[in-house]
């Protein structure tokens, strides 16, 4: 059979499937698909910018940034969704550009922790201005918006909502990473100095990935506080970071579609762990430790794994660009 | 002028708690190139070894905090030998490996102490030494000092004066040369991670009478141990010592004249300053690839 | 103990229904229908002990009346089911949570602490009609019809304490202020306190507001302290017992107020009985005889105090007895509407010019404050440390207070950039 | 014209002072050779050419323009690239991308167009382009392989495909036949000179003198940082100079 017939065939059905998921759900798990969606394009963002090599820790506070945006834009300005959604990406990856500057001059270690430490900066600032931020207690009173008869407050019509915006989202970072851009990120991760050699600068490629992922997640974060309606400092902290981090490595950060299986499973993982209450961290972190012992790899690859153990052959993913 | 001094003092007592901690983050980076993240966590596990021994149990202190000291000693040896050390040649799995042992050792803290308010652990030494009237010092803060500088002296002995310690620095400084040179990496690792842990858990048993006692305390002293390490230099111990008491009494300062989250944002950004300028910290050598 | 907490978070956690009829043959209740309230509270994380206490309390509120054969509402007997949900003070599990309990659940009231986990509801709460609860007055908001605050008045209560402290001690000229700076808690307490200072007269030199992120409190201490302040007051009830220490090495000398002053046993130990003696707070222990006196409506509290000290003997607080006294104002309501439904129960205590208050009669206010009467103020105890002991001194009200100077309150928040109408 | 002249260069670690004041100048079409014992500053000339170390002083004097103090990218763009002393090559590419890799100047794009995939036209001359490199240096068979499946000699040629990819005008080469048997070795000087034929200015540090002396048209030797001699390889077999140093350095 034709592989883009199958693709196809396959892509419906997966949407077929994500269209008519939250019917059968209970109303606060159709609340948690929301979510989900909405961190799907967090990681899926994140993997960007860690496909130059660089493993950043702000990420989670950017997805705040995009919330915060988002939020003072409403109450502010009062103007709607449909401005605050671009305006937070737009905003977010601004504060990346100029993070950039100081950021870039490191890398590896440095850079991780110059990261986090930017990202804690930013989260104390929120907490630190009660004008405009709200402190601690945030702001709220953020609606998601009305369109003739659609009420967006409610779970189904949001999630389609975010879903599509999703979507839209996922297929740009997939065409980007795909494209002759993502091939140069991956050159500059794996072997920078020769990246270099042939003229790849690779301070703006990385920076690059840092404000395309930035953009991303501002998205993301403007679609979480327009259906929460409220936004604090503390959902974006370090907690935060730890499960993108999480989601992405246990997924595996080699292909596309591992983090978002990261975040998937884990996700549905933790709401059936629920009833053990204040033991769930724990269990957490024994799945990441043992996902990085024995599942370097991550999730996504289980099936290679099994293929290559059954012998079937081994299977590479080659990069799109010689597919043709 | 009396508060100057009071803060002199008290950013004093400060920096020796943030010289034990960071000593050992920057130890167990320099030996093994891992970034504990649940370093925090150790020193949680030295405060709540000390609360259930000393506060719940009516054990002696002293007997507590020995009991901290070794118990924080094992879990970071443990951390070496089944987290660390498979994951050696992979600097960001032995990161993740430690995220995963934070939530556990929080979870354990938990568990141990329900999910109640902040611990809180009667001071063994009641009393305040004063000098003036506006200068005072408890006694159990003078005891936490001197047993502060007691270890960091005995480390710098045990550092400088010792073939172990040559070794250690040796490893820090080139790992692959001295593996040429005969050093057992591992065994070293070891030596490494367990100072690096019985100081973090000393730290936590000094701090237990003198602080609000919790599962997440860990959070501040990550914070504060990643600043104080930039800022010292990542390979530097004697840095990591003295920016650690600079950067105790410059929080102290700006905690009391513009208030103590301003303080953590300053130290953060210069931590960024820090980084982009001199990425070898103020003491640091050693040259980034 | 640990293991029946244990088992009763995750029971909790797991939605199951947890009743008082454990044991009962349930054949004693043929005939009966049963009411569930639901509570939507933080159960594990840094807020757990301003959620969990409240359940144990309303779990044996709810025990007691289930035991005695139930509730009569509107000719029909109920038996009282409380279901909880833990969103460990997180907007996203508040949501689901309230999601959950109401419209799988069908509880017809929701208890919640507050803050930003109630703002995330509220939209909710108008939407489905849904009775909301929440401790902190602050959360009502112009819009936010359904959301009451029927017992604590945080942080208007603060008022009496000051009110007593300059009629009992007018020495007493000047003051400082130490809070953590949140939006929620702190910076209100702290506006309070600074107009309840003003009316009475004592000079506010200083006010230290700091964040969450404080290890060691003797810097701030040290600085106020070097105002030479008469009265300290601590406007947070986070960081109550290392201040307390603070003060005690500190050798402070002078009179000190807080809002709360929980565990103060752990702070005796901590410094000393004599030092801690004297100490103004607000919430009383539930075995103070005063709380035997007329108009306490909270039924036989002494009972109480023990039977919850019996099964959580280190976990009492002052939410232990605040989420049941709100349980019981909805029962009042509830009674009055003859249904338990929450528009009915609502409209029943709205009607009501002056519903029971936990420490007597109270009336409906905040309309000046926050754009809505939600909230029920009344008379509130002023209590002081008395030989290692809490011990209600008198009852002061906050009504008439406020009535005298909200003017005053209403500037002071709008100083700490606090929303006001 | 000289396309490379190295003018008065000094490179300083520290105390150590790795390149002493060095001049000599490179012409259109040659390939030199750039020799010396161990420790002598092949490497170091080499990284401070490419961009690689900054000049603690001199000039570095690229077709008329002073490039010293340029970043490895602008070095490159200008035409200057370099191979690297071990296999550096992209291990978990295919070939065919490794190679479209080295087109980066010709064939990088802006998000914008590869979002919407404008620079379609463009990238199809660059896999065209990488398809003659390929064909060129004798790889077209391998190119679906990846890099690390490759064996020594065929990896060295795909390093070069890769430099080759982006059009250089000089191509600097870091000890292009260290490791290699006298067969790989004979291959690779072969496809070095079709290089050099094809218009290219080649300069290699090489520790194999029988591959120096058989393809450099030119030596340049230096010895603890400082230049002890220029000549063809027939006259540097026959300097005392060179003699002795390398006996001295070696033995």
């Amino acid at each position: 059979m034709n592989s883009n017939t199958q693709k196809i065939v396959g892509g419906s059905l997966l949407l077929a499937a994500l269209i008519a998921l939250p019917h059968f759900l209970k109303f606060h798990h159709q609340d948690l698909l929301i979510f989900l969606t909405i961190n799907v394009l967090a990681v899926s963002s994140y993997r960007i910018v860690t496909l130059t090599g660089e493993w950043s820790l702000i990420h989670a506070v950017m997805m705040g940034v995009g919330g915060y945006t988002a939020a003072l834009l409403f109450k502010y300005y009062e103007v709607g969704m449909w401005v605050t959604l671009p305006m937070a990406g737009i905003l977010t990856a601004a504060v990346a550009a100029l993070l950039c500057f100081p950021l870039f001059r490191t890398t590896q270690f440095y850079f991780l922790i110059g990261s986090f430490a930017a990202g804690e900066a930013i989260r104390l600032i929120w907490i630190q201005f009660v004008f405009p931020f709200g402190g601690t207690g945030g702001l709220s009173g953020v609606e998601p918006p009305m369109v003739g008869e659609i009420d967006f407050m409610e779970s189904i019509p949001y999630y389609y909502l975010a879903l599509s915006v999703v979507l839209l989202c996922l297929f740009i970072l997939y065409l980007i990473e795909n494209s002759r851009i993502g091939l140069t990120l991956h050159a500059v991760h794996w072997k920078a100095a020769l990246a270099e050699s042939v003229g790849v600068d690779t301070w703006r490629y990385r920076s690059l990935a840092f404000v395309i992922g930035s953009f991303f997640v501002g998205i993301a974060g403007a679609l979480k506080v327009h259906y929460l309606g409220t936004i604090t400092p503390n959902q974006f902290g370090v907690g935060f970071m730890v499960f993108i981090l999480i989601w992405v490595i246990v997924g595996g950060y080699n292909k596309f579609y591992g983090p978002i299986l990261g975040a998937v499973v884990l996700t549905l993982f933790d709401e059936s762990i629920r009833g053990f209450a204040e033991v769930r961290p724990a269990i957490y972190g024994a799945v990441l430790i043992l996902s990085i012992l024995f599942l370097p790899l991550g999730l996504e690859s289980i099936p290679s794994k099994f293929k290559a153990w059954s012998g079937i052959g081994k299977e590479r993913d080659p990069l799109s660009l010689t597919d043709k | 002028m009396e508060l100057i001094f009071q803060s002199l003092i008290n950013g004093l007592i400060q920096g020796g708690f943030f010289a034990l901690f960071a000593v050992g983050l920057v130890l167990i980076f320099g030996v093994m190139g891992v970034v504990n993240f649940a370093h925090g966590e150790l020193v949680m596990v030295g405060a709540y070894t000390v609360w259930l021994l000393h506060a719940q149990h009516g054990l002696s202190y002293f007997f507590a905090i020995g009991v901290a000291v070794v118990l924080v000693t094992l879990i970071g040896l443990f951390m070496e030998r089944f987290l660390f050390r498979p994951t050696q040649n992979d600097p960001l799995a032995g990161l993740i490996c430690s995220i995963g042992m934070l939530f556990i050792l929080q979870v354990v803290a938990t568990l141990v102490g329900g999910e109640g308010p902040s611990k809180q652990v009667p001071p063994p030494f009641h009393g305040t030494w004063v000098l003036f009237e506006y200068l005072r010092i408890p006694y159990q803060r003078i005891f936490s000092l001197l047993i502060s500088f007691f270890a960091l002296s005995t480390l710098w002995y045990f550092l400088t004066r010792s073939k172990l310690g040559w070794a250690l620095r040796a490893v820090s400084l080139d790992k692959e040369a001295s593996a040429l040179q005969g050093i057992n990496i591992n065994r070293i690792s070891m030596i490494a991670i367990g100072i690096g842990a019985s100081l973090a858990g000393l730290a936590g048993a000094l701090m237990a009478p003198l602080t609000n006692i919790n599962p997440h305390m860990g959070h501040n002293v990550i914070i504060t141990a990643f600043i104080v390490t930039i800022v010292g230099g990542v390979g530097s111990l004697s840095g990591a010592v003295l920016a650690a008491f600079l950067y105790a009494l410059f929080h102290t300062f700006v905690t009391v004249y513009f208030g103590g989250t301003i303080a953590t944002i300053c130290g953060l950004v210069l931590m960024v300053v820090v980084l982009i300028v001199k990425p070898t910290g103020i003491m640091g050598t050693r040259i980034s690839e | 103990m640990k293991i029946t907490r244990r088992k009763l978070i995750r029971a909790a956690a797991a939605g199951t229904a947890m009743t008082g009829t454990l044991g009962l043959p349930t054949a004693l209740f043929a005939g009966q229908k049963t009411v569930k309230l639901g509570m939507n509270i933080p159960m594990t994380g840094d807020y757990a002990p301003w959620g969990l206490p409240g359940l144990y309390g309303c779990q044996i509120v709810a025990n007691d009346l289930n035991a005695a054969g139930g509730v009569k509402i509107g000719g029909d007997n109920y038996k009282i089911e409380i279901v909880a949900y833990d969103h460990a003070y997180d907007t996203e599990k508040a949501v689901q949570g309230y999601k959950k309990l109401v419209l799988e659940d069908r509880v017809k009231m929701v208890m919640m602490l507050g803050g930003s986990t109630v703002a995330s509801v509220l939209p909710w709460a108008r939407r489905k009609k849904m009775l909301t609860t929440t401790l902190l007055p602050s959360d009502i908001t112009p819009k936010s019809d359904y959301l009451i605050a029927t017992c604590e008045s945080h942080p208007l209560y603060n008022v009496t304490g000051v009110e007593w402290l300059a009629e009992n001690h007018p020495e007493a000229k000047t003051a400082v202020i130490v809070t953590n700076n949140d939006a929620e808690y702190g910076l209100q307490s702290a506006a309070t306190y600074k107009a309840a200072f003003e009316v009475a007269g004592i000079k506010v030199v200083d006010v230290n507001l700091h964040g969450f992120d404080i290890t060691d409190f003797a810097p701030i201490v040290s600085s106020v302290l070097a105002k030479k302040p008469d009265i300290f007051c601590m406007a947070t009830s986070f960081y109550v017992t290392p201040l307390m220490e603070q003060l005690y090495h500190q050798g402070f000398k002078g009179k000190i107020i807080s809002c709360t002053l929980d565990y103060y046993n752990e702070i005796i130990a901590k410094t000393s009985k004599d030092f801690v003696n004297g100490t103004i707070f607000q919430f009383p222990d539930f075995d103070d005889p005063a709380l035997n006196q007329a108009g306490v409506s909270f039924p036989n509290p002494a009972d109480f105090d023990a039977k919850f000290r019996k099964a959580h003997p280190t976990d009492w607080s002052a939410v232990s007895w605040e989420y049941p006294a709100i349980l019981l104002n909805w029962l009042e309501g509830a009674k009055a509407a003859g249904s338990v439904e929450p528009t009915a129960v609502l409209s029943a205590l709205k009607s009501n010019k002056n519903p029971n208050f936990v420490f007597g009669e109270g009336e409906w206010w905040g309309k000046d404050l926050w754009g809505q009467d939600n909230a029920l103020v009344g008379r509130w105890p002023v209590v002081v440390v008395e030989d290692g002991k809490a011990r209600i001194q008198e009852y002061r009200s906050v009504s008439s207070w406020l009535d005298r100077n909200k003017a005053v309150l209403i500037r002071h928040m709008k100083d700490l950039g606090l929303r006001t109408v | 014209m000289p396309v490379l002249e190295i003018k008065n260069v000094s490179k300083q670690f520290g105390g150590l002072m790795a390149l002493n004041n060095i001049s000599f100048q490179v012409e259109t079409g040659e390939i030199r050779g750039l020799i010396g014992p161990n420790g002598a500053g092949k490497s170091t000339m080499f990284k401070n050419i490419a961009g690689f170390y900054a000049t603690t002083k001199g000039e570095i004097v690229y077709q008329g323009q002073n490039i010293s103090g340029h970043k490895p990218h602008a070095i490159a763009e200008m035409g200057i690239v370099r191979t690297f002393q071990e296999t550096t090559l992209f291990q978990e590419l295919t070939v065919f991308e490794n190679v479209l890799v080295g087109c980066h100047i010709q064939a990088r794009s802006n998000l914008f167009s590869a979002i919407f995939k404008l620079d379609k036209p463009r990238q199809n001359i660059a896999r065209d382009q990488v398809l003659e490199v390929l064909e060129f240096m004798g790889l077209s068979e391998r190119q679906e392989q990846l890099a690390s499946e490759l064996p020594l000699g065929s990896q060295r040629a795909l390093a070069m495909s890769i430099a080759l990819a982006s059009k250089p005008k000089l191509m600097l080469m870091d000890e292009p036949f260290a490791g290699m048997n006298p067969e790989e070795t004979l291959h690779m000087m072969e496809l070095t000179r079709k290089v050099q034929e094809s218009g290219m200015t080649i300069i290699l540090v090489e520790h194999d003198m029988k591959a120096v002396m058989g393809l450099c048209d030119y030596l340049t030797v230096l010895n603890f940082g400082q230049l002890l001699a220029e000549g063809t390889p027939a006259e540097i077999r026959n300097n005392d100079k060179v003699i002795e140093a390398y006996l001295g350095g070696s033995k």
